[in-house]
């Protein structure tokens, strides 16, 4: 996809809720969510599309933070939002369904979540 | 909609030879480019590692002080990788597949 | 109004071939609910981006699935050369668009027979099956892999494919296409099978809109959704329209794979007869550089969202796969609801899910 | 003492011819599929090898269960043999299944139970013809009696066309073949896995692989009495009936209960009951 074609939009749980929700209203389809971990915590980043070019809505929340679902406006949600639950330990309330930590049966709890280790390549 | 549109075809299959083989005893012919297997012809291998470092699946041992090369096939995902960052060109992929073992 | 029986169906079932399970609340033998639950194949590839070189990891990375491997290098490879602003040899992406397609063909045929399994049409499988041998006989003599191709890398693709070869490729479909031709015979023709499809498991084209369906769930209820329209790699230079069908049930997502498997066919022979000379792979200096890219790309079984995050060292600071079956979950879920017992099977496979892709 | 014998070689035939008509039509279904197919004794094989696995019941009364299917099999098919009722070895037979589906429901697995719902209906689906094809029998014949029909002098056929092809449409069914194997298929490639059979295994599988055998052949011999009064046409009438079911069953695909039930009596009504009024007015 045409760099171009991507927009990085950044912003605050509220905002985003109320965007999400106008978004629907404009006819968009969740295309997914997905969450990566940074220096000062954590960004999820939800993509829509209309078609076909996409708008990406960030957020950027800390461990604790608790963060609203929104399957209750895209129900497809639920899926990334358990997976963001379960892979990095994040607290996502009101999830239409929620599998409470048993989504990805992983040996380690979070493990997307722990900061990254200092790796050589190789095992 | 029509009735039975499978019937030529299955009538067909009944009097033309299986376009299944009995493998293992009879083994298809592989094609030159068929990833097969890894080999390694440690008469030329100078033991640099570089397999082993390359190998996305860690599937190679090598440790140069004692002239050690061994490859697990059970991870050994034939990529054909370390065949190609091989500097003395050793390593080969054999085109047949490992034999199945009945035990 | 009958007894509510809970049957788990999977993770381990001779239908589903899939590690998925699902809890069917059935009354009688209508499904009222499903609630799915999975995990069982999670491998932590995404993981395992931050241990591997990029250039290495194309070999992973066609290996979080075993069907439409081939796309996931494909799109690998792409949000790579994007994200370090390569422009690889013209040929090498003709020769990744060619192989694309037989790679689509393949799943597709795979998928008809796994149609046919559940349908309890064990000859209509099998043949099936007997077409898709051909397929991937040609794909391994050109690439090497049968079902893991291992056609690309960064920067291009291993080996190219002499002109000889690839006119025998597009040659292969003459004799090839009455093969096709019966089996859409029997799918879409056959009594007992219509009787199976039609009008089981319909889902609406607002409903695909909203729970996000892709590929052929959202084309068979009337959502053009086809990634390929976005032009990556050369599929800008070649005629194509997205297949629609508009009934949405499980017979209109039948149509879009068979159609698919013509419109391939067409795509194959189209970038033969335009394929350039020239090399097929660069070299790459340099390292992807601080920053991210979105790609997306049309799998077999729909759109699959690749998002690589680089922070100037050989290894990805995120990598993430979203595949087709993930976004097609909940339309599953809603398909499920009000079925009989005897479609579940036949319904789960109409999505057409890999497990593995999903949880990678 | 000729009954006798004659049961006495059903009882030790017609499991052999069973299994041999097992692997032919596994072999056939191969070749139909393009495959090579397993070796032609291979369900012999098969459950000589489940009598030799280490023996875990779900439930204690369903060895007792599968124990009776087996015996009432037998016995129904002893009875045909020996020339009996032949509404009593129908509803000998009925019987036999039923104990098939208590073996079935004794079970708390959902899967064996919608098998057992579905071997319910199955039953219902191909009664009403296995009942038809008797009477029509005995307004032919005059008598239910199965010596008596398999002496009768004309052949059945030619006055019972239409129950013809109606058992052979249930036939499908009772055979375990698409498009009607609903409650057990053969291939386990199902919904419901194994349908009734799903929490057998060991010795009480093999069991109701050999009753199956011993059915099949009983369900073929009903088949070869319309042709009873010319023995070589009735063994090239079974031989083409047993090809056809394996034809239709590589020609199909499974359809629902409701399907088969509405059908099944559809073709009991028209075919069955048709050719019996006609039989009635000439």
């Amino acid at each position: 996809m045409a760099k171009e074609l991507i927009v990085f939009i950044d912003m605050e749980i509220p905002e985003m809720l109320t965007r999400v929700e106008a978004l629907k209203l404009e006819g968009y389809r969740l295309m997914q969510i997905h969450c990566t971990r940074v220096e000062s915590g954590y960004e999820i980043n939800y993509t829509f599309a209309l078609d076909l070019p996409s708008q990406n809505l960030r957020i950027h929340i800390d461990r604790e933070q608790e963060i609203p679902s929104i399957s209750g406006i895209f129900p497809a949600a639920f899926l990334y939002e358990n997976e963001i639950h379960d892979l990095f330990g994040l607290n996502i309330t009101d999830m239409l369904i929620d599998y409470h930590g048993r989504f990805y049966r992983t040996s380690v709890p979070a493990p997307f979540g722990q900061a990254k280790k200092d790796t050589g390549g190789g095992e | 909609m029509r009735i039975l549109p499978m019937a030529k075809i299955v009538l067909k299959s009944l009097f033309r030879k299986a376009a299944t083989q009995m493998y293992p005893l009879i083994t298809k012919e592989y094609y030159p480019a068929t990833r097969g297997k890894v080999l390694n012809d440690t008469e030329f291998c100078i033991y640099c590692g570089m397999c082993q470092r390359k190998c996305p699946a860690g599937a190679i041992e090598v440790i140069r002080a004692k002239r050690y090369w061994a490859l697990d096939p059970k991870r050994c995902v034939t990529c054909n990788y370390c065949v190609e960052v091989c500097p003395k060109k050793c390593m080969t992929m054999d085109k047949r597949y490992t034999a199945p073992s009945t035990n | 109004m009958g007894e509510r029986t809970v049957i788990p169906f999977g993770p381990q079932h001779p239908v589903l071939l899939e590690p998925l399970h699902l809890d069917l609340v059935i009354e009688d033998e209508k499904v009222v609910k499903a609630m799915p639950s999975w995990g069982f194949v999670h491998r932590g590839l995404e993981k395992l981006a931050e241990k591997r070189d990029f250039i290495e990891f194309p070999f992973v990375a066609e290996r979080i699935c075993g069907v439409c491997s081939h796309s996931h290098g494909m799109a690998y490879t792409q949000a790579i050369e994007a994200l370090m602003s390569l422009e690889i040899p013209v040929r090498a992406k003709y020769l990744r668009t060619i192989l694309a397609e037989f790679s689509r063909i393949n799943s597709h045929l795979l998928w008809l027979g796994l149609l046919a399994n559940a349908l309890g049409f064990e000859s209509l499988f099998m043949h099936c099956w007997k077409l898709r041998e051909k397929i991937l006989d040609i794909v391994e003599e050109t690439t090497g892999g049968r079902v893991i191709f291992g056609a690309c890398r960064v920067g291009g693709v291993n080996r190219d494919i002499d002109a000889p070869t690839l006119a025998r490729m597009s040659r292969l479909f003459t004799g090839m296409e009455k093969g096709f031709r019966e089996i859409d015979g029997v799918f879409r023709k056959d009594y007992t099978v219509q009787k199976r499809l039609q009008e089981t498991g319909a889902l609406s084209r607002a409903d695909a809109h909203l729970l996000g369906a892709v590929g052929p769930v959202a084309k068979g209820s009337g959502i053009p959704c086809d990634m390929r329209r976005l032009g990556y790699s050369v599929y800008n230079e070649l005629d194509f329209q997205a297949v629609v069908e508009t009934e949405g049930d499980s017979y209109a997502r039948t149509s879009v794979r068979i159609k698919e498997i013509f419109q391939s066919v067409g795509l194959i022979q189209q970038a033969i007869a335009k394929i350039p000379a020239g090399e097929v792979s660069m070299k790459i200096t340099g390292l992807p550089p601080v920053g991210e890219h979105f790609e997306m790309v049309e799998q077999p079984r729909g759109e699959a969202v690749y998002y690589v995050k680089g922070n100037g060292t050989r290894f990805l600071e995120r990598f993430r796969v979203r595949n087709s079956t993930f976004a097609n979950i909940p339309a599953l879920l809603k398909i499920l609801e009000g079925c009989e017992l005897s479609d579940v099977p036949m319904l789960i496979l109409s999505i057409d899910p890999c497990i593995s892709c999903a949880e990678r | 003492m000729k009954t006798v014998l004659t049961i006495v070689l059903f009882i030790v035939a017609a499991p052999l011819a069973g299994g041999l008509m097992a692997g032919l039509d596994r072999k056939a279904g191969a070749w139909m599929q393009s495959r090579v197919g397993p070796p032609l004794l291979q369900p012999f094989y098969d459950v000589a090898k489940l009598f030799s696995k280490q023996n875990i019941a779900v439930h204690k009364s369903q060895k007792y269960y599968v124990l009776c299917f087996l015996v009432f099999v037998i016995l129904s098919g002893a009875l045909f043999v020996a020339g009996q009722d032949l509404l009593l070895v129908i509803f000998a037979l009925t019987l036999a299944d039923v104990f098939l589906i208590l073996g079935a429901y004794s079970v708390r697995s959902p899967y064996s139970y919608v098998g057992a719902e579905r071997e319910l209906v199955q039953m219902m689906a191909y009664e009403p013809m296995v009942i038809i094809t008797a009477i029509g029998m005995y307004m032919v014949t005059k008598s239910f009696s199965v010596a008596d029909i398999a002496a009768f002098e004309q052949n059945l056929f030619v006055k019972l066309p239409g129950i013809f092809i109606g058992l052979l449409f249930v036939l499908t069914g009772k055979l375990r073949k698409s498009p009607f194997d609903l409650s057990m298929s053969h291939h386990a490639h199902q919904e419901i896995v194994g349908g009734v059979l799903t929490e057998f295994s060991g010795a009480e599988l093999a069991m109701v692989k050999i009753a199956y055998w011993y059915q099949n052949v009983f369900l073929l011999g009903l088949v070869c009495l319309f042709f009873a009064s010319a023995f070589w046409l009735g063994v090239g009438a079974v031989m083409l009936t047993f090809f056809l079911e394996v034809f239709i069953d590589n020609n199909s695909a499974r359809l629902t209960w409701q399907f088969t039930l509405a059908s099944s009596w559809i073709a009991a009504a028209v075919l069955g009951m048709g050719n019996l009024v006609v039989l009635i007015f000439i």
